[in-house]
Parts: C-alpha cells; structure tokens; sequence
C-alpha cells in the first residue's frame, strides 16, 4: 500500500486543531482586495496527520536503522542527549532579538563553541553564522576576497580547486565573483604539484582545497602546496568536511589553511535531517578575522558578560540573527561530553575504521589509490566479468542488504565512485557485515546480475525512474480535474 | 569513551588486519611537526553532567514561555501544535541524508513534495523548491536567479527599503561580487508606487515586502504590470502565517515569492534553524536554486519521489550550478509541512485571525494612551509602530526590569532616528490579559 | 533479517553509558559475601541499543499506524499533547514523599481529576489510586465486602458474573476471598432476568456488571436488575471498561450502580502503552465512599491548600504512593481541552462508528445479536461456505490488509467471536476500508480459504507457533553453551 | 470538535446508513429518565490553553532537577539516559495494546522477552513476568503465589516489620478476605535470624527486605535453609539498582524476588507509573501472577515471540486465574529494559558504587555533627537513618525553607516513636557539593 498525499486525505470540514476563542473585539477588516477567498490546504484531523507522517518515516532509512557510510557525509550516530538538549525551554523558546541581558546562556554557549572550535584547528576567530557548509564556503571565499580588496590587490579573480572537489567549491567561487580553476590530481591522488605551480599568478586570489581530500586522503604535499600558493600571494582555503579525520590528529591552522569551515553536521554529530538543517561556522587566522561575517560573540572581561559585535571589516551578515543556534547547542553537547580526549578518540577510531574496511574491500573491488586512507576511501565499482553492472546496480543491491549505499558517482576522477565512510560510531561487527555484503554482491554480479540491475528488492518501492521525473515535471499535488 | 564501540580487543584485530601496529602508524602521513598537537579543551564528562551544564546555561535566559512577549521583527511567537515535535523526534527522519537514494527514502521525499505543494497553495505560485537556510538568504537567491533570468545583462536592482534590513544586508553580502546597483532602499517609508518609478530597462527585479517591516500590509495591486513592462522580475517578500488572511501575492503577479518559514512550526531557537522558503513560477523553474522533489514511477508503476532537476545543481553542474546551496533545512520544511497539514485550511486562518484582532486590540489600546502614538491609518497584520515618548531602549529596560514584559523592537537599531519608534508584535500566542497588562505597563513606563 | 537478541550483540568491554567520576572517597565495600561477583547484563554501545529498539519498534503495531478496532480495548488516538504535559519537569521530577506544600500543582491536578470523574459519572467520591482496570475491580470488590462486613453482613460471600463477563470480573472476586456466580444472558444480549432472581439469596454480596456489556449492548433492564439485587440486599459493580460509550449520555450512578472503575487507558485516551501502564479509579456512592483505597486528595477550603486523606474505614491501600500519577495527567489534560461538550461528542461519534460499521458488517457476517449496539458489537467469524475458516484466520488475514484485528473469542458466549470497537478516533473512510477489507476476506474464505489459513503475509513474521511456546517454555535468553 | 474526525457530511451519510435521524436516536435503550445528563465540567478549550494550564500547575511544584534532594524510601531519583525517554516516544511501542496479535506485535514482545532476560540476570533468578503495578503489588502477588503453592492448606506469613510500610499495607489489603495470620511486623528492628524462628509448618512463606526499608543491607545467608526446611517459600524484596554491587537473592535461595523497579528508567513521577518486577523459581511458573512471554518459532521457522502460559490467566482460567492482572506497566518494563541495556554490566555496576560510595561520605560526614548520630556499623547501601536532635518535621522544613533543601524521609510517619529519625538517601545525583552543602544546612538547623 502506498502512502497517499496528505491532500488526499483531506474531507471538507475536518480539522486539526483547536484554537483559542477569540477573546477581543473583532477589528474591521481592510479593503476586501487585500483579503484572499481561498485558502487550498488540506482539511485532515490530528489522527490523519500523525499516522500519515509515522507511516512516512517508516519509509525512510536513518542511522538509527543501521550503517549509513555515506561518503564525505559523516553519517555517525546522532546523540539522543543532543536532542533534549537542544529542546531545553531556555535554548528553543528564546527570541534573536531579546535584551542581551535576558540571553546571557545563548551567548555564552555559543562563546564557549566559539573558542572549542578555534582550540581544535588553530584558528584566531570563528563566525558561527553560516547555515552549513556550502554557507562556509561562500563566506570564505567571500573573505579571502574582501581580504585581497582591502589591500587593493583587485586583480585577483581566480581560484585554484581541485578536480577531486566537491562541486559546492566552483559554484560557491563562481557566487563570489571570481573564476576556477580546475587543478590536475596526480596518480597517487594528490593535486599535482606541476599544475598548481603552471596556475600560479597574482590573479591568484587563493586556493580551496579538502584535506584529507575526497578520496579520503591525506595529501601528502600539503605543506608545500600551502607554501607555493602564499608564495604567489594567495590565500588557503579549508574545505572542513573531512574534518572528522583530523580533531587532535592536526590543526588546520598549524597544515597552511587560513580560512576554513566546520560542518558541525558532520564532525560534531549533529543530525542532518533528511537535508538539513546543518552548520557550517567559518574560522579565520588572524589576518582574515576582521573581515568575517558578524555578529561573533565576545566578551567582556570587565563585566564577565557577553555581547555581540561586528568584526570591523566585516563581510557583512550572510543570513539573519546569528546562525543555527539549536544545531550548535547539540555540537556543543557533543564537545563538551567528549573532551580533548574523547574527540582525539573519535578520529582515530574513523580512521581506523576505514583502513579496516579499506584493508578487507580492496581485495573484492578495485582501489584505484591504494594507500593508507583516512576516515574514507573510494572504491571503483567496476566489476571483472560484469561489464553491464555499474556502481548503481551495486548500490541499489546493497539496500538489499539492510545497508545504506555509499556515496556514489563522486568524486568524478574515480571512475564509478564507490566512497566510503563508515564513521567511528560502527562497531567491527558492522563493518564485517557491511564487507560481507558487498563481498557476496561481487559474486552475484558475477554470476546473477540480474539480481543488481532489478534490486533493490525489499525497499518499500523498486528502482525509481528518475528521467521520467525530470521530463514530466510533476513538482506539487495538484487536485486531478473532476470528469 | 562514549559514542564509539570499539573495544581493546577490536582495535587490536583491526590494526592486525590494516598491518599496522599502532593506532599512531595510521597517521603517518599528517607531517609530524603538526601531528597530535594538544588541544586545550577541557576532559571528558558524562551525559548527566553535561546535560545539567546545558540546563543551567539555558536557564540563564529569560523564555518567552515565562514573560509576556511583544517582539517580532522577523522571527515569530507563534503556537506550534505537540504533534510537529513529536513527528520531527522520528529518528527515521533526523537521521537521515539528502534523500540521494530515492527507494529508501520516500518519507522524506514525500514530506518535501508536499511541502512544496502546500507552499504552492500558501504563495499561490506553481513551484516551490524544497527550503533555503532563511528568509534572508531565500532573497538573496531570489535576486541571483533574476540576475540569471536576465542572463546577467541586467545591473539594476530595486529594493524597497520596507524590507527587513537583515534581509537587505544579506542580499549585499552575497552579491558583493556581482557588481550589482542596489537602489531604492534609502527611504523605508517611500510609497511602492514612487518606487517603481526606479524600475528600468536595466532593472532584473523589483523586491517589495507585505506585511513589511514595520508591519503594513502593502497594496501590491499595479505593482507586477510596471515591472513586467520592463522585462523584469517581481520578488515579494511575505509572512507565511499573514497568508491566512491576506491575499497570495501569486495571484498579483509575483515572479518570486520568498519568506521565513519559522513560523510555520520550528520553534524560535535564539534565530535559528530557520526556514527560507522560495517559490516561482513554472517558466523560471530550470534557474531556481536548491532541490527539488519531483513526482515519478517504480519498475512496478507505482508512484514514488526522487530529486530531480539536479542538472541545475552543483554536483553536476559545478561552477555554472545556479547556486552553491547543498544542505539546506530539510527538517523545519517537514516542521512546516506537519503545520500546515495539521492547521489546514480552517486552522491557518483563524490563526491569522487571532493575530489580526489581538494585533488591532492593542494597537487601539496603546494609541488611546496619553503620550503614545499609533499610525492606525494603513492596513496592517499583526505588527505596528508605536512612537514612544521617550526612548524605546529606555522603554524597554523600564518593562522588563518593572514590570518583567519583553516590550517591542527598538526601531532605533536599524533606523538612526527612529529610537523612539517600536515595532510591536501581537500573536495569537498573546491573549488579552496579556495585552492589557502590557497597555497598563506602557502607560507606566510613559515616563 | 530477524533482530537479534540484546545479549547477541554484546561484546566484552563494550560501553553504553558515562557516568560520573567518583568525587569522594572510596569507602570500604562490606564483608565480600554479600557482594556479587558477576554482572552477567549485556555490554552494548549507545549506538546498538538505540538501533536494536527502533528497529524492534517498527515490528509493532499501533494506533499511530492505522485503525486499531480491537473490541473492549477502547484504542483510540492517543492526543500527542498529553505526552508533553506527562513529561513537564514539574509533574515527573517530583517525588511521592515531598512536603504537601511543594506538590500542590500535583495534588490540585489529581483533585480536579477526582471531580471531573465525579461529575461524568455521578458518584459521590474517587480514589485514583488503582492501577488498572482489573486493580480496580478488585478495590471495588474489596470495597463491597467491607461494606457489609462492617454491617455484620459476613454471610454474603456471593458475586453475581454475567456469563459474557470480562475473565478479569471472576479473577477479581476470587482474590476478594468471595466466589462468584455465573449468570446467563438471553437471546438479546441481556442478563437473564429468570436467572438473576433465582440467584438473589442473602448470601450474595452484590453483582458485577459491565454496561454497555461486552457484546457492546446496553442493558434493555438495567434499572430493573439494579432494582433486583438492591433489594436482595447486594451492591452494583460497574465495570467502567465500556464507559466510552455513556460520556455525557448516562452517569453510572444514575444507572443504579453503587461502585464503579474508570479505564483511563481506554475511555480517556491515555495510551496502552503495549501493555501498561493503565490507571483504574474506583467511584462510589456515599454509601461506600468511606472504604475506598486511599490517600485521597481532599482539599482545605478554609487554606485553599490540597492534602492527603485516608477515608474514614478504608480497605487500606492496594498499591504504593497514589496512583499512576502520570497517566492521570494525560487523562486530566482530555478532559480539560474537551470539555462537557467535546466528551459527549466522544460518546456520539463513538457510538455512530460502530452502529454504522454494524449496519454494513451484518450483511457480511453473523451479527449473533442484531438490534442497535454502543461503541461497539460482536460478530460471529463463521462463514458460510467456509467451514475451516476460523475467527483467528480472518483477524490474521486482516493484518495482510494492514488493521489490526478486532478481539478474538471474546465474549465467550459468541462462538468465534469478532468483537469490533472502531472508537470515535477512525474517520468514515477508515471504517468503509474495514468494511471492504472484511467483506473482500469473506470471499477470498470462500474462494481461496488458504490465503486465510497461511496469513499473515506481510507480517514481520509468519504465524508463530503458540503451542510450541508453551509447551517447551522458553522464557529468557541463555547463552548458547560453547561446544 | 478536537480528536473527532466526522464532518456534518459524514455524520449525515452515517446515520442514513444506519437507518436513523438523529444522533440522540442512537441511544434509545438508555432509559430516558437519565438519558443525557448535564455534566458539571467547564467548556472544550484549545491545545494552547489546555498545555499552559498544565504548565502552571507543573511550576507549583517543587522537582528534583532544581533542588538539593536526599528523599528515597521506595522511590528514587536516578540517572535516566538520554535514549530511554526516546525509545518510549516510538509510538509504534506506546500506542499499541497488550500483543495479543504477535505476528504485528514483535517489538513489544522481544523487548519484554529481553526484560524477563534481564530480570532474570539481575535477580539471580529462573523466570520473571512481563511486570506487576508496582513493588508493592508485586508483593502482594508472590505472598498469593505462596498460598497457592501451600495448595491454601498454610495461614500463616512471616513478614519483617523492615520491609517497606506501604508494601505491607498492601499485602493486607490484597489478602484481607483470605483469612491468614500475618506475623513478624510488630518491631522492624528485630533480628532475621530471630524472625525466622517464626516459620512453623503453617507457614507459607517468609519475607524479609533487603536493602530493608531504613537501608541496611541484610545478610541472607542461612535463612533459605530454615525457610526450605518448613517447606515454605522465601521471599526477598529488593532494590535493584542495589544489585549492581550486593549479592543477587538468587544465589541465596529465594524462591520469589520482588522489587519497585522505577529506578530502572522510569520518572518519579509523583509516584507512578512504576515498576514491580517479580521473578521466581522454573518450577513456580506455573503458579506465577501476570504475563510471560516466551519464544517460538513461525511457520517458516523463523525466531518470534508470543504470550504464553496464558491458561494461567484471567482470559483462560476465570475465577481459577492465578491473579486478575490484566495491564500491566508494558512501557516501564521497556524503560527497564532500555536502561539495563545501556547502562550494561560495567554501568550498572558505577551507578551502584556512586551511590554506595557517596552516601557513605555523607553519612560519615553527619555522623561527624554535634546532635546527629549515624548508626555506622551495619552495612548499607544509598540510605541510612539518621537521629537528629529535633524532630525531623521541625529540620525538614527548615531545610527547605531555609536552605532550599529537601531532607530526608521522616520515619516518624510510619512508625510513631521515631520523630526524631531520618531516613537519608544518597544517589549518583547527589554530587559532592551537593552533600556538603546538606551536611552545612544539618548543622545549622541543629537548633
Ligand atoms: C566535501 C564537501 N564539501 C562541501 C559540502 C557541502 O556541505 P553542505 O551540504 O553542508 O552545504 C559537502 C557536502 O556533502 C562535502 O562533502
Ligand atoms: C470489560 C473489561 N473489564 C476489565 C478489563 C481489565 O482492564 P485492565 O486491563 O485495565 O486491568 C478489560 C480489559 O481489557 C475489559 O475489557
């Protein structure tokens, strides 16, 4: 049985929900002009919508279900205590624009993730207001370019990305105004130094680069690109999505970057939602800081008290109010309860966990950069004697197998990308299963590929047809015309 | 350690079979001069002591549940129904990604369809994409996609200074290297017809605001005519919950409609996570910005959802995507879309109602007190301006140190000039009772 | 895949919670024979635990998921309202011994409980302190006897029991020390009149009586029977299951019943919780009032203040502390938002549904009693033409349908009893797909019985093996012994 | 009307099916006389306003979260993990009913099966039922099952006067119409050895408490022994989180242990719902009180579980049931089963010495005050007595009003004579601080 729309559940006169009576005199309305006479929304009971919203949830997989090594998502387990946290009254029902005196605790909180976030990677100042991580990335940029216009260095428009990047980083750059330019990895899956040195110039404006970079790897010419680009005048910018790699392993501040974004979404286990809402706070060595967008939080040391303040050659504001405040209570939370030690923990068990997967599927499926990985690694879904089968068919079977797919078909210099990260939060015992799965579906493309080209069997529907989707826009509910 | 579980003898097998010896061999890449530097954060806690530290800092704060609460200016007390939260508490749905494989995740898939579609219906447009990280930055994308219609040919940008300034600001932040002419904004009280007279060829888009900033609901009746005599876009700017009420700005030939979804059941949070909603029409659906859920069929012909369109998005398109937006606010769209489904058709409008007639209550109350002064002339929602005998910042502190209410919004910080006007903001959320005690206080405070 | 046992995914040293450190000093543990030296609990991670019960969670079936028509059982829509305000601090961080002074908000809440329950059903007193239905049957009981044994009536040992009486009625009475006396009911779902009168004696302590009774029928004499065993010297029992169907429409009271349980967990919306908790407040007429259970709360006019008071010769308490505190909560909180007039909508429209249900299923199958029933009605699961089918074959294939079935053989005295309480919750769409669902299953019996035989089949599991179970009593988990 | 999904049109379609005009036709057998009474309740209101009542009655309470507490005697202010309060909102779990369908009821029914599995482990013992309504009741339950394993012929129980008052209460008036002589209650503090000497051959069975209820640890060893020789039962009435360090009743020859299991992850909750948890020898469970689920296998074979043994109960058996008890608490024996499972073997086993631990600092540190005497020398666990020089009426409230603390468990309630007695409780919620600061407040309301 398929879920019908909530639209389709509607009867002519049912209700949902009570409402107060109304307690005052009823003001005249203004001219009828400015009134509208239909309001289209569905007419369903309380009952309607709860089971039609708790039916929908059980059509979805979550990392409450099982392993979600999503590739470059940092799909961990999400705290429980995270989430009564960030319901507290004194967090969820408080106004942006209060007295700062009556929101003494938001203030603070958000200080207090300031300066954890700047103790992690070494910078001099973090703006907690971007909404997630493309947010960061256009703030950055929009930064080092402010940097470059302050100092009256305008000519410089282009920025270096590499070809293993992740395709906010060109649309964040092409949003700012200035041009990419697209960096050659070499074999082992650096950014080839070569290319990068040919790029340099003082149109330069900077460079964006992940590290551990998209294919889960260190890039093991990191401090002399950092070198090279600063050289040419150019400034570095962090990708920080892989930054659950790196907590008390290296700070970005100390490998060259100089601004850089967090996904608290990701490192800090904060949920994702189904899409969103994430974090994406923006940290900044001491040149940049000034030009980040505000409000910050400081402090005033006389009054022990907390205020909010515009950095001096802000950016401007990239959103309203200050950010996404309960996403950062829950990383906070996360922070606090783990400590130094417990976050060192947390990169070196992804780590770990990557390399032990790694070690285990390099053996069923090609590994293009065979080297030690970080807390990911891709895989080529390309299967000997199973030329029909692409890293879909694999994908789609492995629902089968109670597991969510990798990331796939990126990054785009693997051929049928297969990116894997299973996070710190799997046990071994996951991890085997999961290598189990994708171990006796080699063997099924070998042998059964029809099993992958029709999978997923056992998902509430079978292979969607996505093309059909994008010819035929069908984009809202729309009451079929009575005959 | 918490949240990872990984025992002493896992680690041991894991490192066996990785054919290192120590858990540091696995970083031996990261150039030693950095590696393991120490990090000054404090150690370890347990749940419980973290959860009380948490408590005590949020009861540092003053909440709206506990004080009567006259502050809006853009994000909203508004009543949530218990069922939002207790949908949104479905781990199936909280923890989960981007809905990138579609056979595993039809709840979300169909929760942002019918978001969209109960967008549609609310702005009276044909599409809805499925959110933006606020109202603000859904402008901001709104004007970009202009620029885009316009094929970047088209420098002039006419913005009503009516709009929300942190709406404002945030379209010169994003758009800071696009070398645009932003114009209009100079006069919040300017007349929209006067403004549309800076509409010209040069123009991509005209962005008005109803209820604007200070409250009025705007007559955009003419308006979308003298903007589309110049081949440029109409951006509408509104309050999703005044739609209950007033009419869709899709059927005054609104282009774009933007706004902040908070009120549409996320809770206010201290500004965020919020919810920018966009919505167009049909023709500008292949420039819009962010996801888009779209309708389609299994292997068997059933029907199903998947993401669609992402030819305009980053992962394929890359620096000619027509915008960077990934993430976005998955969550408080399903917020919004249990809102609504629950509120329905009857719901939304007497919410509406209820904010109007409170609104008008104490709008007349307050203009009856001697030394207060209410424009009670143009039609407004659930906001209006009062011009205060003294100072609002010294109105303010006075009700909330005496009288323990959060009073208005101090028009003062935006506006230099205006220190003595507040914009005051009465919702369904604030009965009688309240607002006469509020009035009583007013009068008190006078001086 | 099959959930694996909690035990099944433990591993040694694995950690599910943190604690405190120690912060004072170690204190000698006592003599070494009273400690324990194994723990044998399972050593799981937070990550599995929450896995491992949402995952078990999407194996059940509830109200929130669709219609729940199982007859007694009252399960209507639990109002998600009601679960916040059972989990405000200051209703379940207070403890049961706190100073009067600083519970009043707890004890004004159960004492605006005691008097709405007062005024539905007309009685002149209510003690909350029962736990469930059946925990009140027995306080009524209890209450009966010491009724007339303070009157030195020690002879009347009797309790008179329909025959279509809830097992609960007899056990209750067995626990009192008194024995009952089963009554037959006549061809209209009535208790025989001839058969009352031949067991009216003075031995016999009173009746107990469920009105409307278990077939779903009001009591065509219900005032005569009252009459009958009143003047026989004995008292009313009223078994409140069934009080869904009197709110605003009867008070008990009126009806001639001397004491009565309330279901909280049926008539007033709380939710069953998968077997608990439940709440049963007991209400009596003046008469009784001084021997319910106590504490009650009893309120200091002069003070304004709430207090806890003993009734003057009580039967002592039947449980520790007050009562299910929390269930009353929610229960206080239905009744608040629906008023005199929402609750008399309650009985109506609960009432409507199952008449209209009836009106529609009689032509499907047997209606053993067909005249115009309460909140619900019983139908006889035997088809023509179908001689194998059972009761229990059609309830499983109705899971196939996705409902849940309706009550299985019970009352006892319809042979293969279907007993159907839709409950004012379930729109006129759900019931008409109950009825197409129930009609279509009729046909297939006739057809293809086997699809009844073999169902469910798109449950979890397949139909389980009941004898099995009981026969080789496995009732814990073991390891299994290592070979 | 809220929860009411009719709309006039269905009503109207309804009533003709069914073949009557009215809504009021449908209750003619309701004798006309009492047919539709006026009800003495106020008007419907809105979820709003019914949340914001609530809410001001919660806020005239005093709760835990926010005051200094040394409160036990039966009910206990424990640490709760985050993910207990979670797994109790799946309302797939807490909106269904008893399983009575098991193939659509596995959820509940593994997890039950796994509470009876980690009741079973904690108390040493064989089998354990789904739950009783609480300690007390459970009591209640074991001293029937006693009599019904004496086939009725044995009258007599032996029962400490230190188990918990209100559990005795109970037991009275559960057993009142049972005609048995209740013995042993009389002086709480009399010795277990000296109590045993009253189990004679009409005994059918003997009970004792530990922790007892003034929180010492008692020593069992040998009484199992005594209690076998007369060929009655013992029983033994537990603290379970106490299990975490004491020896489990099991290895010590208790046929039936019995307990309030709310520490295990349920709220305190004014009282209830709680937890009684009973578990007992394989050869008794054919006499047990309640619920038992057992595992089997389904049609293909497959792992599954269902109620079984149920031709003990009500449904069955009638007036030869071995209890009425039909609801039990499902959702607090979930609670406990989500609470064992994540505190585990190593966690429960902190929280055990936390509390041992800390209440044994405390009391130290009151033993140490001018006035107050500790008896030191019986071990305990979390709870020990105080004497203090005033009446424990007089310093509790100046506890609380003075200092804002909430003192002990005044043992002159129950037991006439011990005014001056205190019944201390110290948890892993009781941090250091928090015990100073206590102990600072006893010194000064000495006087
Ligand atoms: C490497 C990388 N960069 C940037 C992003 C964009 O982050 P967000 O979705 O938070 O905007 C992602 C998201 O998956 C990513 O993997
Ligand atoms: C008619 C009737 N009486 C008594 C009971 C027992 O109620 P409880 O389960 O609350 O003890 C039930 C339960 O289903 C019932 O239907």
């Amino acid at each position: 049985m398929s879920e019908p729309i909530i639209y389709e559940l509607s009867a002519p006169g049912r209700k949902g929900a009570t409402l107060p009576a109304l307690d005052v005199p009823e003001a005249p309305l203004p001219d009828q002009a400015l009134l509208r006479d239909d309001l289209p929304l569905p007419e369903v009971s309380e009952v309607d919508v709860v089971r039609h919203f708790v039916r929908l949830s059980q059509l979805n997989y979550g990392v409450d279900l099982s392993m979600y090594p999503l590739g470059s998502c940092t799909m961990k387990y999400n705290p429980k205590m995270n989430e009564d946290a960030a319901r507290l009254t004194g967090f969820s029902q408080v106004h942006p624009y209060q007295p700062t005196e009556t929101v003494q605790g938001c203030l603070e909180l958000m200080y207090r993730l300031q300066e954890a976030l700047k103790a992690l990677s070494g910078f001099s100042a973090v703006s907690l207001q971007p909404a997630a991580g493309a947010h960061g990335e256009l703030t950055g940029v929009l930064t080092i370019r402010a940097y470059h216009v302050s100092r009256g260095d305008t000519q410089r428009d282009l920025m270096l990305i590499p070809d293993s990047a992740h395709g906010t980083n060109p649309a964040s750059t092409s949003m700012s105004g200035m041009t990419m330019v697209e960096l050659r990895s070499d074999e082992r899956g650096n950014v080839s130094l070569d290319d990068l040195r040919a790029h340099l110039s003082d149109r330069v404006a900077g460079m964006m680069l992940t590290n551990p970079n998209t294919l889960g790897l260190f890039d093991e010419h990191l401090l002399e690109i950092a070198r090279l680009v600063h050289e040419a005048g150019g400034l570095m910018y962090g990708d920080g999505a892989n930054m659950n790699a790196l907590l008390g392993i290296a700070k970005p501040a100390q490998l060259g970057f100089d601004v850089m974004h967090f996904n608290l979404h990701k490192t800090f286990s904060t949920p994702h939602g189904g899409g969103g809402p994430g974090s994406g706070p923006v940290g900044a060595n001491p040149e940049l800081a000034e030009f980040l967008p505000g409000p910050l939080v400081v402090r005033d040391e006389a009054e022990g008290t907390f205020q909010l303040a515009m950095p001096e050659h802000s950016i401007g504001r990239v959103k309203s109010f200050y950010g996404q405040f309960a996403v950062m209570v829950r990383a906070y939370a996360y922070i606090r309860l783990l400590g130094a030690a417990g976050l060192r923990e947390v990169s070196e068990m992804a780590v770990l966990n990557a390399n032990y997967l790694q070690s285990i599927l390099k053996e069923v499926l090609p590994l293009p950069h065979d080297r030690p990985c970080m807390h990911e690694f891709v895989l080529s879904g390309q299967i000997e004697g199973a030329p029909d089968i692409r890293a879909l068919d694999i994908s789609k079977r492995l629902i089968d197998y109670g597991v969510h797919p990798p990331t796939n078909y990126f990054p785009l210099i693997v051929p049928e990308a297969l990116m894997i990260e299973p996070t710190e939060t799997e046990s071994k015992e996951s991890l085997d299963y999961f290598a189990q799965a994708l171990t006796q579906i080699v063997a099924e493309a070998q042998t059964q590929p029809g099993l992958l080209h029709d999978a997923p069997h056992t998902a509430p529907v079978r292979r969607l047809d996505e093309v059909r989707a994008a010819r035929n826009l069908v984009l809202r509910w729309q009451p079929t015309p009575k005959a | 350690m918490a949240y990872v579980p990984h025992t002493p003898a896992d680690v041991d097998a894991m490192l066996t079979r990785i054919g290192v010896s120590s858990l540091a061999e696995l970083f031996a890449t990261v150039p030693a001069e950095v590696r393991f530097p120490p990090i000054d954060l404090p150690g370890p806690q347990s749940e419980l002591e973290t959860l009380q530290e948490l408590q005590a800092l949020a009861e540092r704060n003053i909440d709206v549940t506990h004080t009567p609460w006259f502050l809006g200016a853009g994000a909203y007390q508004h009543w949530v129904p218990s069922v939002v939260n207790h949908i949104l508490l479905r781990s199936e749905f909280y923890t989960a990604y981007t809905p990138y494989q579609p056979e595993i995740s039809q709840g979300t898939l169909q929760a942002i369809f019918e978001y969209q579609s109960l967008i549609c219906d609310l702005t009276g447009m044909e599409v809805s994409n499925a959110s933006h990280y606020d109202g603000a930055t859904a402008l901001a994308e709104a004007v970009i996609m202009a620029q885009s219609a316009a094929r970047g040919a088209r420098r002039r940008v006419v913005m009503s200074g009516a709009v929300h300034p942190e709406y404002r600001a945030t379209v010169r932040t994003y758009t800071q290297g696009m070398a645009l002419e932003i114009v209009g904004e100079d006069d919040p009280q300017r007349p929209l017809a006067d403004l549309a007279t800076l509409v010209d060829d040069q123009t991509s888009c005209l962005i008005v605001q109803s209820p604007d900033f200070f409250g009025r609901i705007a007559d955009l009746r003419g308006l979308a005519d003298i903007v589309h005599a110049h081949k440029a876009l109409f951006i509408v700017v509104v309050d999703p919950i005044s739609l209950g009420l007033f009419q869709a700005p899709g059927a005054l030939g609104a282009d774009l409609v933007v706004g902040e979804g908070q009120s549409l059941g996320s809770a206010l949070s201290f500004g965020g996570p919020y919810l920018g909603f966009l919505a167009t029409r049909q023709e500008l659906v292949r420039r819009m910005a962010g996801r888009l859920v779209g309708e389609t069929i299994d292997t068997d012909g059933k029907r199903g959802f998947v993401l669609t369109l992402s030819t305009r998005e980053q992962h394929i398109r890359r620096e000619k995507a027509t915008s960077n937006i990934c993430s976005n606010e998955g969550l408080n769209a399903l917020a919004a879309a249990v809102y609504l489904s629950t509120l329905g058709k009857s719901g939304l409008r007497q919410v509406a109602e209820l904010c109007y007639h409170r609104a008008h209550y104490a709008a007349q109350a307050i203009a009856a007190l001697p030394g207060y002064e209410v424009a009670l002339t143009a039609p407004f929602f659930d906001e209006f301006v009062v011009t205060c005998p003294r100072p609002v910042a010294d109105i303010n502190a006075a009700l909330w140190h005496d009288h323990g209410i959060i009073g208005g919004y101090d028009l003062g910080q935006p506006f230099p000039g205006m220190e003595r006007q507040m914009l005051v903001c009465v919702t369904e959320m604030n009965h009688r009772p309240q607002i006469d005690r509020f009035v009583a206080a007013l009068q008190e405070v006078a001086r």
